[in-house]
């Protein structure tokens, strides 16, 4: 396996479904653009999310039927969607009263860099020439209970994403607690990065050497902690 | 499958511990939760520190749950009104302690408790004895005192209607701080008159959504504190 | 006329009737407990005002008749009264976004005394064994567009409630914009209390013996100055 | 008899003044006042700074007025989407500034505009370059920024319903800025589909009482702006 091997591992489908598993039964998610969304779809029948999208809806259901959407009932990321029973709209100073005081559980956000000590970089290259952009996602990271990153070990150029120290502009200071990649789950520790989890076929120091920074080895522990 | 209903007014509050801070709704009698009250006076938990607008009137309710002596301790806007004795006496035997707090800010404070923000700035109560031993600041020439968010352990409101996912409807001004004070809590408790299936309820007239609202008890047919009162009722 | 002829000049129902005159029409208001509630019985009928009591009711009517109220549908003195139609209800919080945002057009209070520089004191007499309440007083008279007093001129035992300065705790600071009281119809000015108005059958002079603070005569202004 | 209609979205924009700064509702085309734009296009002032969540699409609406020139500057969270150009092209020839804000900091910022708090403090983009130059401070061992309230001359939306009163009911995820907005503005205006007397909106479901609203229009038949984008329209 090379740095340049990038879909080794999980692919985005079973990156998604891995992470799903570990979602409680009950708890109120927040998806961010991209793989984060596809994690809606692998949930197991037995748990019941809800999901808030932070432009004034909780309780969204999937994209509607074709012809049957409302241009005026969309997410985050200005797609149709549809309502569940138990959905509630509500105005946007009290959709973040639900993300900044700590409602939501979880929310799952891609990344461009997280470092070590939990450091996020998702919204701005910090290019001269990109509009600078940021939606919701700082208050998300600043604001959510729980925040996983679910994202491609390297970038496409086979640089690591995984990092002592975010280059790029930060939307958050130590915000990150579990990063799922193609290769491993890892877990930010107050120790740094530690990998409770390897993807099928894939060795420790095969993400090792796609990381930006020192891996710590918890799988061990981790079993032992479950419950 | 989620179904945030629980039994009784008693299993509500089964978990309210000694020294909790409770914020708990009405305006007057108008959302005061009489009987969770009366099952936190059944549960025996002490030494409470209450968030509320008034302090009850007779000796039903939230009265009694301070005549009880489980109170040590209440923010206020206004902790006395007609037919209210119980606070009063207390009060002047130094048996009880009185954190008064204007009204909006008071609403204010709870509502930054509930969004995440430990603190903002208020002209109300500026020049006042209120205002006394806080943090000023100006703003464009007017002068501002600072006040912190508040947060409870446990919030106690009445609401007319709620699904199963805690989705709430209120009556009329019954309605007052029960929204606010379901976000501000780590666990908050519900007595509601019917509790429907999820999406029986218009989810353009929800309230107060179910993600604020932990445990939600059907009382059918709440008491009125003024026709306890009326009656001479005590508690318990 | 003496300092204890307490009753010279308007009644209480004659002082909410001179008030009533001076709102425009489509005004939103908040009236205080007491003399302030008289008001709405008083406003002529070409005007329609829209009356906010600050726990969650914009629209409120009066009284329900006998057997027709229902106990959650109260006033800021929890008291029982209806809603009109075009009321709204809504939370503490939204309530006092209203007060304190600068929304509602005109509050109408009592007072224990108005310092010549509108400083009001109307929520405590400061005695030792009283109970400390304050309601949304504070807020009030910080965030309303008008604060307009309506009380007796002086107190019962014939002390000026107009003063130079007051002794009673503050409500807030440089908030009163117009006293009408039984003799008179007073605004504060920068220069200090200004008569506008005398009641019928008083003097100036009977107004300056009972007030705390110099009073000036500005009826003549005040005349010009109307359109 | 109170009656804040207006008989056409022309008259309603009127008195907008050059250099005012007006709020804009919508997240992307759920609840972005179309023909009020539209009308302000017509209308002809300039030299605007906009407060909207995003800077719309294509060439028509709030596109085709960043288009016309008329906005010197954008308060906005994420000004650029599927479709947007316009803004795009002029930020980075430089004719138009842009102030970025999180989300949630602009809506709490306009929610504290309408409620007299001139500034609060949030965690929101602490240790990020949205905080640059901003004052910290430590609340119970964490940092926050302190972020000011945000105003208006002039906030312009869209909802589904009103009566005479300006009482207002809205559409699903339209809702979003609307509430906020139309509480932090000197003049608030609002494009809706249908207008009814007063009393026939329950009170209890009411979104924005009518003491935030001044000027009622109704549209009858509003545009999408996704079906004018895809048709390749234009304004004017």
């Amino acid at each position: 396996m090379t740095s340049n091997d990038l879909k080794a591992g999980r692919s985005r489908d079973e990156m998604a479904a891995r992470l799903a598993q570990d979602i409680p039964n009950g708890w109120y998610v927040n998806l961010g653009i991209g793989i984060p969304e596809l994690v809606a779809k692998f949930v197991p029948e037995d748990k019941t999310l809800i999901y808030h999208t932070e432009n004034g809806l909780i309780g969204m259901g999937p994209s509607p039927a074709a012809g049957q959407g409302d241009p005026e009932l969309i997410n985050a990321g200005k797609r149709q969607v549809t309502a569940m029973p138990g959905a509630a709209y509500f105005h946007h100073a009290d959709s973040f009263v639900m993300i900044r005081g700590g409602h939501i559980d979880l929310c799952v956000l891609g990344a461009l860099q997280v470092a070590q000590n939990g450091d996020l970089a998702n919204w701005s290259t910090g290019q001269p020439d990109a509009i600078p952009a940021v939606g919701g996602a700082m208050d998300l990271v600043a604001g959510v209970k729980s925040i996983y990153v679910i994202t491609q070990h390297t970038t496409k150029q086979g640089e690591p994403k995984l990092v002592e120290s975010c280059t790029y502009p930060l939307t958050g200071l130590g915000v990150v607690n579990r990063i799922y990649t193609n290769l491993a789950v890892i877990d930010v520790t107050p120790g740094g990065f530690g990998v409770t989890e390897l993807s099928p076929g894939v060795e420790f120091k095969d993400v090792q050497n796609q990381t930006g920074a020192p891996l710590s080895d918890i799988r061990e522990s981790a079993t032992a902690g479950k419950k | 499958m989620i179904d945030k209903r629980v039994n009784t007014a008693h299993e509500a509050v089964a978990d309210v511990f000694d020294g909790a801070t409770i914020m708990i709704g009405g305006f007057g009698e108008a959302g005061s939760p009489i009987e969770l009250l009366h099952a936190l006076i059944d549960q025996g938990a002490s030494d409470l520190t209450i968030v509320s607008n008034n302090t009850g009137s007779g000796e039903v309710g939230l009265a009694a749950l301070i005549k009880a002596g489980r109170v040590s301790k209440a923010v206020c806007s206004y902790p006395r009104t007609a037919n209210s004795t119980v606070f009063t006496e207390l009060y002047r035997n130094g048996q009880i302690k009185l954190e008064l707090v204007p009204q909006g800010t008071l609403a204010e404070r709870i509502r930054c408790g509930g969004a995440g923000v430990p603190a903002f700035y208020t002209a109300t109560a500026v020049g006042t004895p209120l205002a006394e031993g806080k943090e000023l600041r100006e703003f464009e020439g007017k002068q501002y005192v600072m006040e912190r968010g508040l947060r409870a352990d446990f919030t106690i409101i009445k609401a007319r209607m709620a699904d199963v996912h805690g989705n709430l409807l209120y009556n009329k001004t019954a309605r007052n701080f029960g929204p606010i004070m379901a976000t501000a809590a780590e666990t908050t408790i519900v007595q509601v008159e019917s509790v429907v299936e999820a999406g029986e309820i218009d989810p353009e007239t929800i309230v107060t959504p179910g993600i604020f609202v932990d445990r939600v008890v059907q009382v059918a047919q709440p008491a009125h504190e003024s026709e306890l009162v009326a009656a001479g009722a005590t508690y318990p």
